[in-house]
């Protein structure tokens, strides 16, 4: 916002002393009420908002504390940001940034827990993104924001808390390129925004049955890098998706099926895991069935190698445990 | 208002599309033609009191706007054609017009969706210190979605540079307001936002223009936007399509007289001398005759056309070389390096 | 009114919300919970109107609503403790209480969402000649949404028995409805919509309930619907969590203070006598006691919960032996044999 | 409506004398303007009207003469209407029916001609049913009606001019049962909604090349009868789903992915057509490069049996040609 005045930020919340988990601090102080402003809870027009001010000039970035409350704003992001440049013989641009967060759920049961960024895939004309590291949430954003298509920023409420490296000047990550997180050799697992954490944590795990698993990032997931996917497929004949989301035409359907286009000639065996097939449920007993986890995702990368002749499921390790959370927030 | 030049907006639009009519059952326009017929005044009242830079948004039934407000007529017909040529290169329509140089900005064939976006525009206008203004155009129907009052709430809280247009002709499709909304009085409504909301009823264009003309003189002059105007009007036609439809029962041809009678293309035209008229005539004749010959003798758009202009194609960007270490279990394992959420703020 | 039963329901809902309070750091309630302390008389106020039978909506504050309407203390605290002998199974959580044969029909976390929900329940009651009357509440932010606006007119178009309730905490969240809404005058809005609307800023559990038993009653003979309040109120502890947050800075004690004075637990508490007090006070904790104990001592949902009830468990239908003879091209080769409309429109 | 007093049907237009494409004739006379009847243009606050009607007793119809306006009740659909009978623990029933048209766009454009029911099949909660013939439409919809989840019924508006045999008395057709529509073996087709018809003539083509499709209408895309799909390609070896649709995250995706699944031991060659990846454009010239038709489906399936060695596109044939549809409507 700094390098370029036209950049606009609101949403709800957006200035107050929560400031969506720190992520716009002090924004208000810095470029003044009129870029930085929280909202009525209006997400339709809100939505119809930040389209008309992309077109008179302005980059807006719009952002929802919940992925959930974009249903209210489907209309405008399906039937109008997705189709403005079409629709007007490329005459006009619509650069927008929405910035949507998922999260585990912690209790807070069907309405707060979703992630539904397959709607978005499916659509032509948006771009999707769901960085999992501090250098890509940066270098996605900057990018994003510069980007003059619409694009839908997803992001991980568990992730916010991730730390590693990040360059302190402006830089960006160019859409439509993976990452390989580790590699190896029997088996390609692609994991999903937080899913990603627990990818790696996974072929940790495997690492003790000597199984090497190739990690991939896809980081966009429109653009989507098949090519570096099923690069690894090719030589490891075994996918496994692991997604933050419900399976059924899902991330991981679509990636699977391209990787399959892709690869026509080899025999791939294939695998996809995400949400359970339900609404998610508050109980701790039934929240922790609902998502999968290192050790599940392990154990189905396992089977794939193994043809599931037999069947393994790693002990927990405290090295490898997964992050405290706890609410509210 | 220059009354010749008000003649000749409303008579340019009704030839068009009665053009457009005549045209329509040799099937050359693939495209279904929601027509302006009979309400044509609103728009050139409306659009008189704007200057170029000033923007407009409409709906799925807007060639009136879009010539009124200056739209390319021949980039509409091979629009309508389905033409290379035309407004939109022949992805939109005709519910999609579009003419960005005119400040005719874009429309929507799902109702009420561009209220919002011209909110959205004025603001952006009102950001950047542009000295322009918006007016946004929509149905009687428009007023029953959410969206509309959402925006109303908006354009108030922000007092955005922008005039609203209802253009009420009493229907939506074949549902009339009264089976919508009960002793509804619409300016009630949206006055109660604080918004001054002014319900015309004549139809007549230079009333309609007097009053816009002040909203627009006002929001020019600094004062706090928005306004709101209420514009009573008729369709002639059908809702969608060519033909008359005074036999399918859900409205009455006696209903029409009164608005037919009250003709403003007819009414403005009595008011010019025969020659001065004849002249006007003369000349949207000849420019329409063109359009349509444009529109006919120009290509449909070729094969590569289908997937270009759904993303700005650009050029790749250059490879990334960053390679994250696997910091798996790293959430509290800070060396100074920031967590996501600080990563997410500096990008902001 | 009962004074000692309006007390009772008054001091009960206090102590549930603060019991719930005190066990939130134990983390044995692993559920967001968005306390309703302050704002309990307009739950038991409107609830002490409607009989077995009417239906409320709330929303994912709606610990009040639920207790005031008559929902089981024992099956709220086990769903709050996600146990399977909650009042959803464990499958609501505190945003999602339900309590089917009290009428507590459902909340949602989505703001503004049930209000739709309750005008539809109650076209349903009329369209069976039932006898009875919904209420919807929501907070001040839902009136910010199209949704509300929308459920306003066709509420008012189909007359429906219900009384909208409007709680004006004065927030959504952090953000005071000023900074929503520009000279926002919520009973204009509504009453534009012909819809009588009242509002009412003593807080006073006796005075809503005047107004809102006034309604009922003109519900019941017959009247149309809907009436319309608006009840001021005050949310005295963070929008979410157990803890206070006048030192956040978004709003200060002091403007609490007025509200705290005139707190409606004591004032009520005070209309009684000593004796008669402590016995509806005994009587509470040993009821909130037990019900603690129950969540405690009840079961997880096991394994087998996680995908059932999310369809109908139903038995296989019988196999059906229907053929297509591959009617290809047969748009137009009917030999009487309906076309796909007709079907529709026999299958309706 | 006749057997049963509590359904009941509205919807915009459904009351005037189009009577959404004679589908609605006659209904207010015989049932009263109470149950059924005309609403304003607030497509999100009536969805939720469905709903508290649904809870109060009624099982309503709600028709929509588009698809693309379901984008404005997706908060309610996806975050009420799925999610009720969970958020219940099971308590109540949503017993609702939302009948949605999709077309062949004929000039419309953009914001008119979008099929989007993959959004349905991603959310669990709801049903999908979408027929293709006479007989499925009147079974599948009193399947619906009589259903107590809520049922998205989707419409190809060019089918309901499809002629074909339908008993007069009521009768159901069962969810989660596709229909083989001719048997082949050497490419399974799934043809989904009005692609059907296209499957059907392509696999007339196809036997001019002496190869024999086996076609598959799958009816409801939730429940899907994957076993009938599972089973005919493990039969023929080949996959080709044609859908009415975008292809990322899509029914194409889901279905093959599912396959897959079902069908781990062998190599299968898998393809999938629907529109092309782009906004509907209305110029005659790009509309017609939008859709999979009859011949380029026979192509593609060509492609998927002789390996891509040799390609090959029927020519036009006057008994297979495309029905006539002309607007407006
Ligand atoms: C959200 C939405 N719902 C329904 C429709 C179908 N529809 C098309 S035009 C129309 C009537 C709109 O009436 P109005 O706003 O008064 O405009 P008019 O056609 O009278 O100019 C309707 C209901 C639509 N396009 N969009
Ligand atoms: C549609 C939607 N937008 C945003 C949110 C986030 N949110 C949760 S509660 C809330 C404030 C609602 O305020 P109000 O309606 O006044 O209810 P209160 O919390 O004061 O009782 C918001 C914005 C949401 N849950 N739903
Ligand atoms: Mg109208
Ligand atoms: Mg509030």
């Amino acid at each position: 916002m700094g390098a370029d005045p036209s950049v606009m930020l609101f949403g709800l919340d957006v200035d107050d002393h929560k400031a969506i988990i720190g992520t716009t601090r002090g924004l208000v102080e810095k470029y003044g009420r009129e870029r930085v402003f929280g909202t009525p809870l209006s997400e339709d027009a809100m939505t119809g908002v930040a389209i008309g001010a992309a077109l008179s000039g302005i980059r807006p970035i719009h952002v929802h504390i919940r992925m959930d409350f974009l249903m209210l704003a489907m209309n405008q992001l399906v039937n109008v940001a997705a189709k403005s440049r079409y629709m007007f013989g490329g005459q006009e641009s619509l650069p927008m940034v929405v910035r949507a967060m998922i999260g585990k759920s912690w209790g807070q049961g069907a309405q707060h827990s979703q992630s539904l960024y397959s709607f978005f895939m499916h659509v032509p004309g948006l771009k999707v993104v769901a960085p999992t590291t501090p250098y890509d949430a940066k270098g996605c954003l900057i990018s994003a924001i510069r980007d003059n298509d619409p694009v839908m920023y997803v992001e991980h409420r568990l992730l916010h808390y991730q730390k590693g490296p990040v360059p302190t000047e402006p830089f960006t990550v160019p859409a439509g390129k993976a990452r390989i997180t580790n590699a190896g050799d029997d088996v390609t697992l692609v994991g999903i925004s937080y899913m990603q954490v627990e990818c790696l944590r996974a072929s940790k795990y495997l690492l003790e049955t000597g199984i090497s698993a190739e990690v991939i990032d896809p980081i966009w997931l429109n653009p989507l890098d098949i090519d570096t996917i099923a690069e690894s497929v090719r030589k490891t004949g075994r996918l496994l998706v692991v997604d933050n989301d419900w399976l059924s035409c899902g991330a991981g359907a679509e990636i699977i099926t391209q990787v399959l286009e892709q690869v026509p000639d080899r025999h791939i065996q294939v695998g996809r895991m995400g949400f359970a097939q339900c609404t998610c449920p508050p109980a701790p007993s039934l929240e922790e069935l609902f998502y999968p986890n290192a050790r599940t995702v392990a154990a189905r990368a396992f089977d794939l190698v193994r043809d599931n002749a037999v069947t393994w499921i790693p002990e927990e390790r405290a090295d490898l445990q997964e992050v405290e959370f706890k609410g509210p927030f | 208002m220059n009354i010749k030049k008000v003649y000749r907006e409303l008579f340019r639009i009704r030839r068009v599309e009665e053009e457009i009519a005549r045209i329509y059952p040799s099937d050359k326009i693939k495209s279904p033609v929601h027509l302006s017929i009979g309400q044509e005044a609103v728009s050139v009242a409306v659009c008189e009191a704007l200057v170029p830079g000033d923007i407009v948004f409409g709906t799925y039934r807007s060639h009136a706007l879009y010539l009124a407000k200056g739209g390319d007529l021949r980039a509409m017909f091979a629009e309508m054609y389905g033409k290379v040529t035309g407004c939109a290169r022949g992805k939109g329509g005709s519910m999609h017009l579009v003419d960005i140089p005119a400040g005719f900005m874009g429309t929507s064939a799902v109702v009420g969706t561009t209220i919002a976006n011209a909110v959205g525009y004025a603001y952006g206008l009102k950001l950047q210190s542009k000295p322009h203004i918006v007016a946004s155009f929509f149905g009687d129907g428009a007023v029953d979605e959410g969206a509309f009052y959402e925006s109303l709430n908006f354009a108030h809280l922000k007092q955005v540079p922008l005039i609203f247009i209802c253009e009420n002709n009493g229907y939506a499709i074949h549902t009339p307001q009264s089976a919508r909304q009960r002793d509804v009085n619409l300016c009630d409504r949206v006055g109660a936002y604080g918004i001054p909301a002014t319900r015309i009823e004549s139809g007549d264009v230079f009333e309609i223009h007097r009053h816009v003309q002040e909203a627009a003189d006002a929001l020019r002059s600094g004062q706090p936007g928005p306004f709101f105007f209420e514009c009573l009007t008729y369709r002639w036609k059908e809702h969608v399509g060519p033909n008359d439809d005074f036999d399918a029962g859900y409205r009455s041809r006696e209903e029409a007289q009164a608005w037919m009678a009250n003709d403003q293309v007819r009414l403005a035209g009595e008011k010019l001398s025969d020659p001065e008229r004849m002249e006007v005539e003369q000349n949207v004749e000849a420019e329409i005759a063109a359009a349509i010959a444009f529109a006919e003798n120009s290509s449909f758009p070729g094969a590569s056309e289908l997937t270009t202009d759904v993303y700005e194609e650009s050029e790749q960007d250059g490879p990334d070389d960053f390679v994250w270490r696997g910091d798996t279990g790293g959430h509290g394992s800070g060396d100074g390096r920031g967590p996501i959420r600080d990563a997410i703020w500096s990008g902001c």
